[in-house]
């Protein structure tokens, strides 16, 4: 992990600072120090680079604050050539070689620019300097980052640290990295026992390490002379690859479940207005696209007055995406849709034209770009539940999410009274009339019970696509295809529908890429509904007449 | 024969639809071509083609009315059909102008740039006028016959029929997107040159387009009509009202849709491949979803099940579009949006409908096909 | 069957069942169920030629399942079906059963609303019911006879060319049932023909049915019992998908399964 | 009998008649003022960028109005929707040639569109002016391009990042939306890459429909090809799937030191709608950047915000600057210089006067039209993502590069010569043509 997204940055910018003030006096290369972090601040990318490798070389704590600083473009240089660094929180500076606070506002300051060649050896030295951290966190993340770019300028750092690390998940990282600095080495022993934890690593990242080994020159010798290298280095190999072919399965059913809930969560609200009330609500993806508004407004009231709480607006914009679809949709419902219940095709025609209406609004109020949604921190990044095999923040949400919805939606319609009579009115609404319930109040509930799970849908997809006008569009064929495929009227259906779908294609793309992927399951789904007009979750008998 | 088909329509309606076949291929011609440009009653040559790509519409509006209005079946894979037949016409006219394209290759030129290096099997045989009309027909209705065979045989109706239908067009979009598929990818076929030898950028030839369209049109109508007129069309609309009467009064439904869902598509690939030549372009986008669901529109805005309505249900909504996207750039999908919520809500029956409430005519008599003709 | 072959062909060699055993319905053995829930339970029932046979039963007891097998609605699960001696029901379809010359008339009453009582009695018709034929054949003078006495027979002949849709519900019935006399079945389904109907209707119904038994084989589906002791030749008692007793109306009446099925609860 | 059709025949006369008489009645009006169209998607799925192109190029028309206007004549646009359907492009091409009878066109973004109106404008002799990078392989006399060449985008990027400095890229994966412009430019981009000694083995290229938002196997595809060498993605997805694609690579902890992405259609604009703190470092080339220092910039910049601000436009003070939207600019300008100079806005003198055209542009330097291919000589600037959304540029050319309008790269198109000069009037030939 790189400073930008690493969890503790001030934790991390205390502790350095605490360094900086407790480092033992009398430095040999003071002078050098100086004159290194001095050129950071060099217009030419080139002179940047060798002052950042000349502070590795020191090896010296107190130049972090100032990679740190050229790292998030905190650095500034004033025109007399004196660098600054900007806090990270509030106005202030101070200066990177004194560690002197800066009260005065200053003007004309440059900002050095850097690119990705700067970036990475910056990473390296920074993570080769915080290796003395004394926050395991941050050593740990260190590590890491030396895996990512293993140089050989760092074994000795290295070995320096794993004799002193205490903490064992660190230690295996730095061993780890050791093992990598290692391999490409001259000691056979060492390389051997590099090979063999690279090897118990199973991580996929270090199969480029050992393809050189076993890689032939034109001349068809091998570039490695030692058969015994080679043999350690082809078993290391096959044990990572080995490995692979489980997260290979592993990960498409993940990406499967994630897209199946994805389908789930925007076919739901479609489940719920076109399968219990039957109508074509062509506006359903509109639905989503208010949530994904309704998100993006929260995040913005959320910048603009609770930015400590910001973490949290997608909490907050949760309900409020469900209220906000949910009382559009039954505004329609009750000026449009219930004057045309029993004729789905012309609700078809009708919430068409609601569908344009509610685009060109948004888009007359928003603009027709994507606005920016940013996913909470909570929500970034992921967790490596194996080596190779990344579940990511936002996609595990999203699936408990998806869950979490259903298990509400099963709750309201089979555990409230308003349910009870939601299902009531759907099966037989003369009846339920004659039973003195409220129909026409209960269709206005149920519509914008739907409408309000849309726009729950709309939050997670802001989670993980674009939020912009036509953000419905791309959604709403596909969330028909989950419904009828499950079956009209049947909640289970839906979950089975979406989820199959999700995994089926997620299995199927790696052989037959994207676009084929969707055709075939398309032919799928049709094919499918030939065996089965009625769904996976077929109702027989005198219910299905209708 | 003739007897019969005068017996389609009063002597009044035939005059009326004379008059009016006369004005579209006799007199809007004749404003453009022979009047002055600078006469008041001058057309100008793009109205031409946007008529003509009107007709091509009304023609589609047509199928769907067969298919829909007057069989309750509502295909979401209307749009399909007409590329289709749009894609025939295409290959053609790229196969004629082999040799003129930018790489002077025997090949289109998205072959070239994606280095094909001989024409694919399946355009062979598009250089021929005669094989590209075949085609035009029958892949349509092949497709139609064969989606049509299974999902009707699965006894798959109402909005099961639609979303299949739609999956079909969201499928074949998909397909014909992909740029080794051979159809050009998402650019689709254009920069065309000549049809049989005729320059299409000549604004003669552009008359001659728009007279056919009209004439296959009123062709189509006519077909249509006698259908409906016959006893087939008291099936089919018998289908739409009670289908399990008509079953165990011994009819096979299967074939009664299978036609009307086939002569629908025919009619939609015949339009699309007159559409082409017409607009210069074809390309998937011509498949999206959304197109098919606006052909609806246009049948339900016009009224439903009246033949004529699909017409001018066509023409209305096209021509508002035409008109408001260039007035009110920015509010016209309102306008689209708040007709077509109108036409549902308030218009049952559409246009046609409104029509006859305003002629204070008690709608009884045969069927609704019979409103504009007999009481 | 006087005018069979003389107002239109048939599409079967020459659309007469084989009723040389007297029976022309055999039910055998069949069993329908919707997820578990069985509707027909190895139910086994003949109809005898020219009979006016009635089957009666409680909610629920497979009246309008035992329809919608027999006119290849719902396929059955097992058991089999034979119309006369050689015609296996299981293995048509609902059109090719209707034009082997079973008619059937549903619970509510189903005609085509947006056509006229001509243009519903003519779909009905007996004739070749193929696609190109509906779009070429025209109607002869014989068939025309046909339709107006039909109209006729159900009373109907004023409203010739009024919108269906426009009958009251009691006409509607018969229009439905003259539309079944169009097909010129040899038997005929009726599921609650008398249903909704005012005293009087049931009335001209019972002799409109009584009137058409004999000639042709006629099943009724019934509640209302009146009606049944009315017409009936022979009952049949259905209670959970099994026949329960059956017979002439008065044994019927006095079994006391039949007694505790339908006053016991 | 008679009256019971008069309702629907009505209606279909008074059609007819609106459709004859409406641009009629139009047509008849005095012309005192210069029509021009813009021709850009206010809805449908292209409003996305378009819609910004046309705000700039009514910013643009009403500056050169405050100015006095040209030939002692107002400006007047015809806005226009082309709704993001291409037929319905060459319709309104049409329609504001033959009906409204303008001077120039601004418009298209897509491709496709763009071919769906070139047969009319070269029919009808109008002049479209075209603002965005495109595949090439296409020279019209009637389209100036003002958008960029592949060798004036896409072949640079390549080459910063094979170069120590932009990390020596060793494989590419060449990942796009399935259309022409990718297709295209995969193509160009694969016979230099050959060219410089790279494998087929060591280029992965991956297409994806339009629309498509999930990137999870296609990204795990990336991360595993890019375990054998150094890997740079160059990446020409179009529209709404960058930000599905970018929130994926950014969630799997791909950072732009491992893989850096090169994109040719993400600016400014479409990184509005991205949280681009996790993109630091991943790359785009352009013919200019909003970030750019100069003083021509800063003007222009402040303009549009004024725009922006006096016209209440969607957005307000988030809006920003692209490359689009300067070559939309740019070409309005040269526009404009061309007609003062011919003192006519004739079609053909219009585009006589256009050749040679100089303006000084936002990005800093002299831009002028190349008289032969109708394209810009533009520089191009590479920029890495900042985390405040904007670019740090890291890479440029000494000056402008002619754009090369037929591919070297590709065999069938090398042979061509763009040259509308005398003697040779011809967009696509390989010996001249006379007119």
């Amino acid at each position: 992990m790189s400073s930008l997204s690493s969890p503790y940055p001030l934790v991390r910018l205390l502790a350095a600072l605490f360094i900086l003030a407790f480092a033992p006096p009398g430095y040999p290369d003071e002078g050098k120090l100086e004159e290194s972090i001095g050129h950071l601040g060099s217009s030419s990318r080139q002179e940047i680079i060798a002052s950042v490798e000349a502070l590795r070389q020191l090896g010296d704590h107190r130049a972090l604050p100032a990679l740190e600083a050229l790292l998030d473009r905190r650095l500034r240089v004033t025109k007399a050539g004196r660098i600054l660094i900007k806090l990270k929180t509030g106005h202030g500076m101070i200066d990177a070689v004194t560690g002197v606070v800066i009260a005065q506002q200053l003007d004309g300051l440059d900002i050095p620019v850097i690119n990705n060649q700067v970036r990475i050896v910056l990473s390296q030295t920074i993570a080769n300097l915080r290796l003395a951290s004394p926050d395991a966190e941050v050593r740990l993340a260190a590590a890491e980052e030396l895996l990512l770019h293993p140089q050989e300028e760092a074994t000795s750092a290295l070995r320096a640290a794993i004799d002193r690390e205490k903490t064992t998940k660190v230690r295996r990282a730095l061993a780890l990295a050791l093992a990598l600095t290692e391999v490409a080495g001259a000691n056979k022993e060492r390389r051997l026992a590099a090979l063999d934890i690279i090897g118990q690593s199973d991580n996929p990242n270090f199969i480029v390490n050992l393809k050189p080994l076993l890689a032939k020159q034109a001349s068809g010798e091998f570039q490695e002379p030692d058969e015994q290298v080679r043999q350690a280095a082809r078993s290391a190999l096959s044990a990572i690859e080995r490995h692979m072919v489980v997260v290979g399965v592993m990960q498409n059913l993940f990406y499967g479940l994630s897209l199946g809930s994805v389908l789930l969560l925007v076919a739901l609200g479609l489940a719920i207005t076109f399968g219990l009330m039957e109508v074509i609500n062509m506006a359903h993806g509109e639905m989503l696209m208010l949530g994904a508004y309704s998100t993006y407004i929260i995040q913005g009231i959320f910048k603009a007055h609770f930015p400590d709480q910001f973490a949290w607006y997608l909490v907050a914009s949760i309900p409020t995406a469900f209220i906000v679809s949910g009382v559009v949709g039954m505004i329609l419902e009750r000026s449009i849709i219930r004057y045309l219940y029993g004729r789905p095709l012309e609700t078809l025609l009708a919430t068409w034209g609601i569908s344009l209406l509610l685009i060109q609004t948004v888009r007359l109020i928003f603009g027709a770009q994507n606005v920016e949604v940013s996913n909470p921190p909570w929500l970034s990044g992921g967790w490596e539940l194996m080596p190779g095999l990344m579940l990511t923040y936002n996609r595990i949400a999203i699936i408990c999410f998806g869950l979490g919805v259903v298990l509400l939606v099963w709750l309201f319609l089979n555990r409230s009274p308003l349910g009870l009579q939601v299902r009531a009115v759907t099966q037989n609404r003369a009846m339920a009339a004659a039973l003195g319930i409220y129909t026409s109040r209960v269709d206005t509930w149920t519509f914008g019970l739907g409408s309000g799970i849309a726009g729950l849908a709309g939050v997670a997809l802001s989670q993980i696509g674009n939020v912009g006008p036509e953000l419905g569009q791309s959604y709403i064929v596909d969330s028909f295809m989950v419904v009828v495929l499950g079956g009209v009227g049947k909640l289970a259906g839906t979950i089975w529908g979406a989820t199959g779908l999700g995994v089926i294609n997620k299995f199927l793309e790696p052989f037959t890429g994207a676009v084929l992927g969707k055709i075939m399951v398309l032919v799928f789904i049709i094919l499918f509904i030939q065996k089965r007009p009625q769904g996976i979750f077929a109702l027989k008998g005198r219910m299905a007449e209708g | 024969m003739l007897s019969q088909l005068a017996r389609l329509h009063t002597r009044r309606a035939w005059i009326y639809i004379l008059s009016l076949t006369i004005l579209a291929v006799l007199v809007i011609p004749v404003l453009n071509r022979a009047v002055p440009k600078d006469s008041v009653f001058y057309l100008p040559d793009y109205l031409i083609s946007l008529c003509g790509k009107f007709l091509c519409y009304a023609l589609v509006a047509l199928a769907m009315d067969m298919i829909w209005g007057f069989s309750g079946i509502l295909s979401l894979g209307q749009g399909v059909f007409f590329s289709l037949g749009g894609y025939a016409m295409g290959m053609h006219l790229m196969r004629v102008m082999a040799g003129e394209g930018v790489y002077r290759s025997q090949l289109p030129d998205f072959m070239v740039f994606l280095d094909w290096k001989e024409l694919p099997w399946y355009w062979l045989g598009f250089n021929h006028f005669w094989f590209t009309v075949l085609i035009i027909i029958l892949v349509p209705g092949l497709l139609a016959l064969i989606i049509g065979f299974f999902a009707f045989r699965s006894r798959i109706k109402g909005v099961y029929f639609s979303i299949i239908t739609q999956a079909m067009t969201f499928a074949l979009m998909l397909f014909f997107f992909r740029n080794e598929t051979g159809f050009g990818g998402n650019n689709g076929l254009t920069d065309f040159k000549r049809i049989l030898g005729f320059s299409l950028q000549e604004p003669a030839v552009k008359v001659g387009l728009y007279i056919i369209s009209a004439l296959v049109l009123l062709i189509s109508y006519l077909l249509c009509r006698y259908i409906t007129m016959s006893k087939l069309g008291r099936v089919l609309a018998g289908i739409r009202d009670a289908e399990s009467r008509i079953m165990f009064s011994g009819y096979n439904t299967l074939h009664y849709k299978l036609f009307v869902f086939t002569l629908a598509a025919v009619l939609s690939g015949v339009a699309g491949a007159l559409y082409v030549p017409q607009v210069g372009i074809i390309n998937p986008s011509e498949m999206q979803p959304a197109n098919s669901i606006e052909m609806a529109i246009w049948v339900a805005v016009g009224g439903r099940g009246t033949l004529v309505g699909a017409v001018i249900g066509a023409g209305l909504v096209n021509a508002a579009k035409s008109w408001f996207t260039v007035a009110f750039p920015n509010l016209w999908l309102y306008f689209l949006g708040v007709m077509f919520i109108g036409t549902t809500l308030f218009l049952p029956r559409g246009v046609v409908g409104l029509a006859a409430i305003l002629a204070k005519k008690k709608l009884t008599g045969r069927d609704s096909l019979q409103m504009i003709d007999s009481e | 069957m006087a005018l069979n072959g003389a107002y239109g062909h048939i599409a079967k060699k020459d659309g007469m069942v084989d009723t040389s055993h007297r029976t022309v319905l055999y039910v055998d053995g069949v069993t329908v169920s919707f997820d578990g829930f069985k509707a027909l339970d190895d139910l086994s029932l003949y109809v005898d030629d020219g009979n006016l046979h009635c089957i009666i039963g409680p909610n629920g007891a497979g009246k309008t399942t035992l329809l919608d097998v027999i006119t290849g609605k719902t396929r059955p699960d097992t058991g089999s079906l034979f119309y006369g001696q050689s015609i296996d029901l299981s293995k048509l379809s609902e059109s090719e059963i209707a034009q082997a010359g079973i008619g059937r008339k549903f619970q509510k009453p189903t005609v085509f609303e947006h056509h006229t009582l001509f243009e519903n009695l003519e779909l009905a018709l007996k004739c070749n019911k193929g696609v190109w034929h509906s779009l070429f054949g025209i109607l002869t003078p014989i068939q025309r006879r046909r339709i107006a006495e039909v109209l006729e027979t159900i009373g109907l002949t004023d409203q010739v060319d009024q919108k269906a849709g426009l009958l009251s519900h009691g006409q509607k019935q018969w229009l439905e049932i003259g539309m079944l006399l169009m097909q010129d079945p040899g038997l005929l389904l009726l599921d609650e023909p008398v249903a909704g109907m005012t005293p009087q209707e049931i009335e001209t119904s019972a002799n409109l049915l009584k009137s058409l038994s004999g000639e042709r084989t006629v099943v009724v589906v019934e509640h209302d019992m009146e009606f049944v002791r009315a017409i009936a030749q022979w009952v049949t008692v259905l209670h959970e998908g099994r026949v329960l007793a059956e017979g002439k109306m008065d044994e019927v009446q006095h079994n006391p399964k039949v007694i505790e099925v339908y006053l016991g609860e | 009998m008679t009256r019971k059709h008069l309702p629907s025949i009505f209606i279909l006369i008074t059609m007819s008649l609106l459709l004859l008489t409406g641009p009629a009645i139009q047509a008849v009006k005095a012309e005192d003022t210069i029509k021009v169209g813009i021709l850009h998607s206010l809805s449908g799925t292209m409003a996305i960028s378009e819609t910004s192109l046309k705000d700039v190029a009514l910013m643009t028309i009403e500056e050169i109005n405050q100015r006095g206007g040209l030939l002692g004549k107002k400006i007047e646009p015809v806005v226009v929707d082309p709704a993001s359907n291409w037929p319905l492009f060459a319709e309104k091409a049409r329609e504001l040639i033959d009906k409204h009878k303008v001077a120039a066109v601004f418009g298209c973004w897509t491709s496709v569109s763009r071919k769906s109106v070139l047969p009319v404008f070269e029919e009808l002799n109008g002049l479209l002016f075209y603002p965005v990078q495109y595949e090439g392989e296409e020279c019209s006399n009637n389209v100036f391009y003002t958008g960029a060449a592949p060798n004036q985008q896409a072949i640079p990027a390549v080459e910063y990042l094979m170069s120590k400095e932009g990390g020596g890229a060793k494989r590419f994966v060449l990942l796009g939306t399935d259309y022409v412009y990718p297709r295209t430019t995969n193509k160009i981009l694969r016979a230099f890459l050959h060219a410089k000694g790279i494998t087929d083995a060591d280029i992965m290229e991956t297409y994806t429909p339009f629309g498509h938002s999930d990137y999870q196997t296609i990204v795990t595809s990336i991360k595993d090809f890019s375990a054998a060498k150094k890997t740079a993605v160059i990446s020409t997805i179009n529209g709404d799937s960058n930000v599905p694609f970018y929130k994926e690579l950014a969630n799997r902890g791909i950072k732009a030191e491992n893989i850096p992405v090169v994109a040719f259609s993400v600016g400014e604009e479409e990184l509005r709608g991205i949280d681009t703190k996790p993109l630091v470092g991943h790359l785009a080339a352009w013919n200019y950047f909003m970030s750019i220092d100069t003083k021509e910039n800063k003007e222009f910049i402040k303009k549009w915000q004024d725009y922006v601000k006096k016209h209440n436009l969607p957005g307000g003070d988030k809006r920003v600057t692209n490359d689009p939207m300067e070559a939309t600019y740019i070409g309005i300008n040269m526009w404009a210089q061309s007609v003062i100079q011919a003192g006519t806005t004739d079609v053909n003198a219009v585009r006589q006067a256009m050749g040679y055209q100089k303006v000084k542009a936002p990005c800093g330097f002299d831009i002028s039209m190349d008289a032969k291919n109708h394209h810009l000589h533009k520089p191009v600037f590479i920029g890495e993502i900042r985390a405040d959304g904007q670019f740090d540029i890291v890479w440029k050319t000494p000056g402008p590069i002619r754009a090369e309008a037929w591919s070297p790269y590709i065999p069938d198109s090398a042979k061509k010569v763009a040259d509308w000069t005398y003697p040779w009037v011809c967009g696509n030939c390989t010996a001249p043509k006379y007119k």
